[in-house]
């Protein structure tokens, strides 16, 4: 502990751990940040991670289980250890790895799964039982008494899990979604990406290069290394700016391709404004792409492998390349004295980067044998200690690294004092892309490394993501990729001309754990998954129980399951399980990369629809008249109509709604019934057509007349219906419910294209083209009669009910007349184009005044249906026959139609089916609530006693009392029958009596009038 | 995954919809209960290729015929479900 | 000394000897020439069979086929949710036999499954919605199984963490019931493996089953790549792949293959402790005891038998969740996968003899498989056990679609990709 | 007595502007679908329409102009156009009175005029903007002017078709009652692509 505080303390102020160098920054700059509330000062270009280094910061955060204090391991997205919580109040942004949060001024990042604080941690006590909180232990405990599961032990559990906070208030920022569309996308630009990007880009290929960095480079920013005798940091540049000049090239940094969708689709996430202090006014925070490429190259690159050893989690043990990355990216030194460890050359490299910077290397521990690798030479060059054939045993320091321990080719034990260990187990390709389709990579022995084998249509992989790990390699291959994906979208295409590099040796031995020779009690404390505390140990004893499959072995010890998804501890566990199982490790098996291979927020994925935008709001013409009239609104679907229009005084809606009926009732009302679905049918074969779709007949159909139709589906149940007019021998406009209005002209261009292409017919729907206005009322036909053209006689006789017609209103606007009624009473629907809606409205509302109209909403709408016992949604649940709805006669015998058969099975003919019925309280006071079920009078509430449900209830104030439908067992024969609607939710038993559904005017007299 | 229209070209799936096997054909108005049973509710549910309809709704509204494996969403053949209906119209009235 | 029986006290034994002497979960065993019951498919359902064939019906000499390892299929790919909340009175029965069998699982099977009621909640927007949830929560009611109907205000108290101020379609209530919640779901299927195991049943994993053997129109057994099985009884539960399986004994089913995706978050503080379904969007989420959140949506709505699905689906669950939760925007998506469901053609299962003698189906299972474990095992047992279905399990016949008697929660029809 | 009501237009907001690209309401015109039928034979159709209009009805997801440059019509879908006019809707000699004289016995002929509303998308930014919404490909070698597609933008159906290379201007044809919202979206797209 104490030496974290102080090398934090000593920190503060000066960053002590600056070395000459750094590409990616802009030294001569300052920003200014905070970690844990303490000030430290960067550079841009830096991330959280580096700056934190700079200033000799090394406990970074806290393990998920045992609480372990942890450093930096890496410096990319593959971080298990360094998370944080960044910015604060409704940003605050949990999890956040340090070694990708790019610096900016003001910056604010605290430690989190720490209490009370990131050095004195309560919770690290949890490693004293590490040997009781092994793998899967709760499926083992926490049983007796089974009440103290959910009582005790989950909340305790509870409390100690996650990892950072989200925030708790809303997003503020916004997000975006774009579709990208190219022939060669390019993921990664380390040599061989931008090689590939190159060679594509000059064939006039249209080419998308993302880099998740914030920089283009890769490695090539993290190594000392030279190419055509210049820093190849800066030949990277040159092609930066060579690709920038290619028109079809598009260059696309901070943004990460985190998944392979079917159908070259990839997803990409753009960090737009993640480095900044906040997003400019307007800005999106981040960018979701649907790239569609037809050809991708991944150039991904490699992620370092940890070597599981006792200790391997000490804060001041890092990767050998994230080590370099710090001092040659960013002029960080890590540390001041430094062993390395290797079992390849590649991280050989490491000390020699080290010794440039002026780091001591203590010492270079190579696991292969003597004369193996360049471990000799590199040792002389460093002027280092140099141990072959060695491991290190122990790792001395608890906060931080002090020494190590190596035990050497001949046994002996060593001791080293250290404040940083580099090491490398290998690289694994990342090749999280090429298995999203469900393709399992194969295992190399040469490069101990796992390679995509079967690949997505149009992907190649190219560089280290492909196994080929030195620079000239990986730019040679990335330029083939690049020519042959260019060529394969039909672009003549050749070979860049490339950069002189260096040769370099790559040499491995397969070393994946140290643990030979060390007492099984300490693999306890050798790490395989860092985020998940999932130790050598616990792979062992899953092997013991039987957990040998990889995906057990993963699902049981939560290994490769934490935030970074297992991109350093995968192939050390199944190495690891395939040596304990004594199989090979290719025979072992690697589990599926799901997406995405960095994880991607939430918001980015829901993109701009948020809030009051989460879907587009369907206004009817009279909307804004309506907003002028005080409505209240309701969402019908997409729709917004309006539910109600309250006048002073009104105290509740339901005094509004009775006051919109009763005017309805005693005088003349009008409602928007846009909404309803409205399509135009034409052609030779337009009666043949509503013959076989609706259930009742057609041919005869007079012109200028409407019907209503009932449509069921293929299974034989119910399905849509409502009105539809002839108005011509070959012209039909059909309405549906709103609700299905978009399924119902589907359904009939299925039917058309499909069942009965020989019909020649056409659809469209007009259900946008005209303002559909109910006008309803004893007094709707004296209303009408100020706004229709004196030329059309609107007289009973000339135009009775279920006649229709073309009108024109207001002196020549042409319209639509129907004469329909839902409320019963005397009624219209007049429909003029929709962009005289709004006036039309106003129109009503002009010259209906003298006979006191009012517009009602959906409420009244539905009070009036249910009054007149007409089935809507509710009952045209999709569970419902014809039968059932009382329209049983309906369906014609002497034709074919949609669901006719199916209707006949005898389940569907059963008369003991639940079928519409109306419900009135024998207190008229008592509510009946929709969904109360109808048990018989007396009977116990018990499922056994069910006969059926009350499917839509209103307060009648036509008849002063509460009423329903329902659909009950046998309803028509129960007319007059007292049953009881149970409503066990609410405590409410209400008896009412079976009536017939139709409350008001059973006769019809009304709408006839 | 993307379909690609014969009409409007390659689209992303979210434009269409779906109503599974194409290979089911509605039986004529006196077929057997048998015959019914089969039709609304019985299938072959392949895993490899599959012949199924799809409907450009947010397009141009053309039903159609698409060829897919169901094991990898590998698309292999989209007709216009109207003009394979017709050509088998005509086969059966010849 | 092995250690066989779990408890708090043999988990200290073992600590304090390097946990060495825990036995296996479950033998890896090696297929006999022949069982009484033969049971394909070792994800929960199979192995719930299993075992409440050894140890409720006295079913001897059992074998569980698996053609991968165990639990790999849906019982490994859910959202966890266990619930009883069903309308139809054939569904209503059997959910809540599964539930009742959920709250003494443990026990039964010595084997801690994180079986936890933290209460399911479905929200709904609208009155037509709030009538639908009043009938279903009436009908639950009925059955004696328990239901509360919330109103905005006291949604608001359990779950103040939603979007009631700015949403699209507001918050009207919801339909909650408290016995509803989470089970770890990798834990079913190795506890279920685990006790068959020791009541004497084969678990024979990495044997894929190639063919169905049958002799004068009565199966008797299973072609698998380790080899013929016989079998006296041959019962499917292979959900996912059934129509495959059963097509090799000539069979057509009234299934489709569908995928449905899930998501899982990075780990976070916990926050949300019950289930939350969306009435207005795609969109279901609880919080892990890890402290992922755990969500999903619809199913993609093509027939498929990858494990994957697309961007289109993944986005409209985000988008859902945002609209429910804006306070998500930056937690981050950790891994979404895709598993193969059973859709059948009025969304509701088949737990049956088949036209074929000796063969016995378990399947369509559609996005509710994972809840009806442990009553998908007993009621198929019973049905193996004594040639007659369970009492909660009657309404699930092969023969309903013939008869009309479809099972259709939602109301869809034989449309299974809209169920 | 000649009465008449005034029309309100389908989106109630002003053009709005990001930068130099301007996003706003085209006025309303005249819009009928011209749906074929069969038996008369399409052949037939296009021969009339031709006749008519000096042009040939698209057979792919384009938009022509009459000879005289008064009438666009408009591929949308294998049986269906659309013929849009600047002309008043209804009007006496009206495009849909001239399309019933030319070829009322070949088609289905549909007023959309007040069905489809046009937001016009204009200016150097266009092509990004329409980008965030549109999930179609509209790369200047790949969409041109003339091109035509339907298709969505974001939740909302759209037709789309780029009318003008310079600057770079796109017209959505929507149906009116989500005007309002693409109009939004198109709005908060514009802010976010400029910013």
């Amino acid at each position: 502990m104490t030496d974290a505080h102080m090398s934090s303390a000593l920190a503060t102020g000066v960053p002590q751990h600056r070395v000459a160098g750094g590409n990616g920054i802009d030294a001569g700059r300052t920003v200014r940040f905070t970690f844990d509330g303490r000030q430290y000062t960067g550079h841009p270009g830096d991330t959280l991670a580096s700056a934190l280094l700079a200033h000799g910061v090394r406990l970074a955060g806290r393990s998920f289980k045992y609480h372990r204090p942890r450093g930096i391991l890496s410096a990319g997205p593959e971080e298990p250890n360094a998370l944080v919580e960044l910015r604060t109040g409704p940003r605050r942004e949990p999890n956040t790895r340090a070694t990708v949060a790019e610096l900016y001024e003001g910056l604010s990042a605290a430690s989190q799964n720490r209490w009370p604080s990131l050095a004195f941690d309560a919770l690290g006590m949890n490693g004293l039982f590490s040997s009781v909180l092994g793998a899967g232990f709760y499926y083992k405990t926490f049983m007796w008494p089974a009440a103290f599961w959910e009582k005790v032990y989950e909340p305790l559990i509870r409390k100690a899990a996650g990892l950072g906070r989200a925030a708790d208030e809303a997003d503020p920022d916004q997000y975006e979604k774009a579709t990208a569309f190219c022939d060669v996308l390019v993921v990664g630009s380390g040599p061989a990406g931008l090689a590939a990007a190159l060679a594509a880009g000059r064939s006039g290929a249209r080419v998308i290069l993302c880099e998740e960095d914030s920089l283009t480079g890769g490695r090539l920013r993290a190594e000392s290394r030279q190419l055509d005798a210049a820093p190849a940091w800066r030949w990277a540049e040159q092609v930066r700016a060579a690709l920038e000049a290619l028109p079809e090239v598009r260059i696309m940094e901070r943004t990460c391709v985190f998944g392979t969708y079917d159908g070259g689709t990839y997803g990409a996430l753009e960090r737009v404004a993640d480095h900044l202090p906040q997003p400019a006014k307007g800005q999106p925070r981040q960018r979701l792409w649907r790239i569609v490429a037809r050809q991708c190259i991944v150039a991904a690159g490699a992620v370092e492998r940890p070597i599981v050893f006792s200790g391997n989690d000490t804060p001041g043990v890092m990767l050998a390349g994230a080590v370099r990355t710090y001092l040659n990216r960013f002029g960080v030194a890590p540390g001041r004295r430094a062993v390395v460890y290797t079992c390849n050359d590649d991280g050989l490299r490491t000390a020699l980067d080290l010794a440039r910077a002026g780091v001591s290397v203590a010492a270079i521990v190579d696991s292969r044998p003597e004369g193996e690798g360049q471990g000799a030479q590199v040792a002389r060059a460093c002027g280092a200690p140099f141990l072959p054939g060695a491991a290190i045993t122990a790792v001395k320091g608890r906060m931080a690294v002090s020494g190590v321990s190596v035990r050497d080719a001949q046994g002996r034990e060593q001791r080293f004092a250290c404040d940083l260990l580099a090491m490398s187990g290998g690289w694994s390709p990342n090749i999280a892309l090429t298995t999203h389709q469900g393709m399992r990579p194969v295992y190399d022995e040469a490069l101990c490394a796992f390679l995509p084998a079967a690949l997505p249509p149009g992907m190649v992989v190219a560089g280290a993501a492909a196994g080929v790990f030195g620079t000239a390699e990986a730019l040679r291959n990335g330029a083939q990729a690049g020519v042959r994906a260019a060529q394969a979208c039909g672009f003549e295409a050749e070979q860049p001309a490339l950069p002189d590099a260096e040769p370099e040796s790559c040499a491995i031995a397969p070393l994946f754990h140290a643990l030979a020779g060390v007492p099984s009690a300490r693999w306890a404390k050798a790490f395989v998954d860092f985020q998940n505390d999932v130790t050598a140990k616990d792979v062992a004893l899953a092997a013991r129980e039987g957990f040998v499959s990889v995906e057990h072995l993963k699902r049981y010890t939560t290994l490769g399951m934490a935030t970074d998804q297992g991109k350093t501890s995968n192939v050390n566990a199944i190495a690891l399980l395939a040596e304990i199982t004594q199989r090979a490790i290719g025979q072992t098996g690697t589990t599926l990369i799901r997406p995405p291979t960095q994880p991607v927020a939430i918001g980015a994925l829901a993109g701009a629809h948020r809030g009051q935008h989460f879907k587009p709001a369907r206004l009817p013409p009279t909307h804004q008249w309506a907003e002028s009239q005080g409505a209240v609104f309701t969402a019908n679907g997409l729709w917004q109509r309006a539910q109600w229009y309250p006048r002073p005084g009104e105290t509740d809606w339901l005094q509004t709604v009775n006051r919109e009926v009763r005017t309805v009732r005693g005088a003349v009302g009008f409602c928007d019934v846009t909404t309803l679905g409205k399509i135009d049918i034409q052609g030779p074969d337009a009666a043949e057509f509503l013959e076989r779709v609706y259930v009742n007949a057609w041919k005869k159909l007079p012109i200028g007349r409407a019907r209503y139709g009932l449509m069921l589906r293929e299974d034989g149940f119910a399905y849509d219906d409502g009105t539809t007019a002839r108005l011509s021998e070959t012209h039909y406009v059909m309405t549906t419910t709103t609700a299905n209005a978009g399924g119902v002209m589907a359904h009939l261009e299925f039917c058309h294209q499909w069942l009965w292409p020989e019909l020649d017919v056409q659809f469209i729907s007009v259900t946008d083209e005209w303002a559909q206005i109910a006008v309803a009322g004893p007094q709707a036909r004296t209303v009408l009669r100020h706004v229709v053209d004196p030329a059309f006689d609107l007289s009973n006789e000339a135009f009775p009910y279920m006649a229709a017609g073309e009108v024109t209103v207001c002196g020549g606007v042409a319209a639509r007349l129907f004469r329909l009624s839902f409320s019963g009473e005397l009624a219209y629907e007049l429909a003029v184009p929709a962009r005289y809606g709004d006036a039309l409205a106003r129109r009503l509302m002009e010259v209906g005044a003298p006979y006191g109209i009012a517009p009602y909403g959906t409420e009244a709408l539905g009070v009036m249906r249910i009054e007149k016992g007409h089935p809507a949604g509710p009952e045209l649940n999709g569970q419902t026959t014809a039968h059932d709805l009382g329209m049983g006669r309906m369906l014609s015998t002497r034709k074919d139609f949609i669901g006719r058969h199916m209707a006949q099975r005898v389940a569907l003919t059963d008369p003991a089916r639940p079928t519409l019925v109306g419900l009135q309280p024998l207190n008229p006071a008592d509510q009946v609530v929709a969904g109360a079920h109808l048990l018989p009078d007396g009977a116990p509430a018990t499922a056994a006693s069910d006969q059926g449900w009350v499917s839509s209830a209103a307060f009648s104030p036509t008849l002063g009392s509460w009423i329903g439908l329902g659909l009950l067992s046998n309803g028509p024969a129960r007319h007059g029958e007292i049953v009881a609607l149970h409503n066990p939710l609410a405590g409410t038993v209400v008896r009412a009596r079976v009536v017939s559904p139709v409350f008001v005017d059973p006769e019809g007299a009304r709408v006839h009038g | 995954m993307r379909l690609t229209c014969p009409f409007c070209g390659s689209r992303g799936v979210e434009e269409f919809t779906y109503r599974g096997d194409a290979t089911v054909r509605r039986p004529a108005g006196e077929a057997s209960a048998e015959a019914w049973v089969d039709y609304v509710y019985l299938r072959d549910n392949p895993a490899g290729p599959h012949q199924e309809l799809w409907y450009h709704g947010a397009g141009c509204r053309s039903w159609l015929v698409v060829t897919r494996d169901t094991r990898t969403h590998q698309i292999t053949e989209v007709r216009a479900a109207r003009a394979v209906a017709q050509a088998e119209h005509k086969e059966g009235a010849a | 000394m092995q250690t066989d029986r779990y408890s708090l006290f043999a988990l200290l034994r073992e600590a304090m000897r390097g946990n060495t002497g825990w036995k296996p979960a479950w033998r890896k065993a090696t297929p006999a020439p022949t069982y009484d019951y033969v049971i394909v498919g070792g994800g929960g359902h199979g192995l719930a069979t299993a075992y409440y064939l050894a140890r409720r019906y006295g079913g001897q000499r059992i074998a569980v086929v698996e053609k991968g390892w165990i639990g790999g299929g849906n019982v490994g790919r859910n959202t966890t949710i266990v619930r009883s909340n069903y309308l139809l009175p054939g569904n209503e029965p059997f959910y809540e036999c599964a539930m009742k069998l959920w709250e003494g699982l443990e026990q039964d099977i010595n084997y801690n499954a994180m079986v936890s009621q933290r209460g399911v909640l479905n929200l709904f927007h609208n009155d037509a919605q709030r009538g639908a949830y009043i009938r279903r929560g009436n009908a639950m009611r009925l059955h004696g199984v328990d239901a509360e109907l919330l109103d905005t205000q006291a949604v608001r108290e359990k779950v103040p963490f939603l979007n009631f101020d700015d949403a699209r379609f507001p918050i009207r209530g919801g339909l909650l019931q408290r016995r509803g919640g989470t089970v770890r779901h990798d834990a079913v299927a190795w506890g279920y493996a685990r006790a068959a195991d020791r009541l004497g049943v084969d678990i024979i994993e990495n044997c894929e089953v190639t063919g169905i053997r049958l002799e004068g129109g009565r199966a008797v057994g299973v072609e698998t790549t380790r080899g013929f099985i016989g079998a006296g009884k041959l019962g499917l539960a292979c959900a996912g792949n059934s129509s495959r399986v059963a097509g090799m004994a000539g069979l057509r089913l009234p299934i489709e293959s569908h995928v449905l995706q899930a998501f899982v978050s990075e780990g976070i503080k916990p926050f949300i402790d019950c289930v939350v379904t969306f009435g207005a969007g795609h969109f279901y989420i609880s919080q892990s005891d890890k402290g992922g959140l755990v969500f999903g949506g619809d199913i993609d709505g093509y027939n498929s038998y990858a494990q994957r699905g697309n961007l289109p689906v993944i986005e409209d669950v985000c988008e859902g969740g945002m609209a429910l939760m804006p306070r998500i925007g930056r937690v981050r998506l950790l891994r979404h996968w895709g598993g193969i469901m059973d859709m059948s053609m009025d969304g509701s299962p088949i737990i049956d003899h088949t036209p074929v003698q000796g063969l016995y189906l378990n399947a369509g299972w559609c996005y509710g498989g994972f809840k009806a474990t442990p009553a998908s095992g007993l009621c198929f047992a019973h049905l193996l056990a004594r040639d007659e279905p369970h009492p909660v399990a009657t309404a699930y016949r092969l023969d309903r679609f013939a008869r009309g008697a479809v099972i259709d929660e939602k109301g869809m029809g034989a449309q299974p990709n809209l169920h | 007595m000649v009465e008449s009501l005034l029309a309100l237009p389908p989106v109630s907001a002003d053009p709005v502007r990001a930068g130099d690209t301007v996003l706003a309401l085209a006025p309303m015109g005249e819009a009928v679908s011209l749906g074929a039928f069969a038996g008369a034979g399409r052949a037939a159709l296009l021969a009339r329409v031709r006749e008519t209009f000096g042009v040939d009805l698209p057979e792919q997801p384009r938009a022509v102009a009459s000879a005289d440059g008064q009438v666009t019509f408009v591929w949308c879908g294998p049986t269906q156009w659309l013929a849009l006019s600047l002309g008043e809707s209804g009007a006496e000699g009206g495009l849909l009175a001239r399309l019933r004289a030319a070829c009322g016995d070949l088609c289905a002929l549909t007023s959309q005029s007040d069905s489809r509303t046009t937001l016009r998308l204009s200016g150097p930014q266009a092509r990004e903007v329409a980008g965030r919404l549109v999930p179609v490909d509209l790369h200047d070698a790949v969409f041109e002017p003339g091109h035509v597609a339907l298709t969505l933008a974001g939740h909302i159906p759209v037709l789309i078709r780029q009318v003008a290379r310079n600057p770079v201007t796109y017209e959505f044809l929507v149906f009116r009652s989500f005007a309002e919202s693409l109009f939004h979206d198109l709005h908060v797209a514009m802010n976010g692509a400029l910013s």
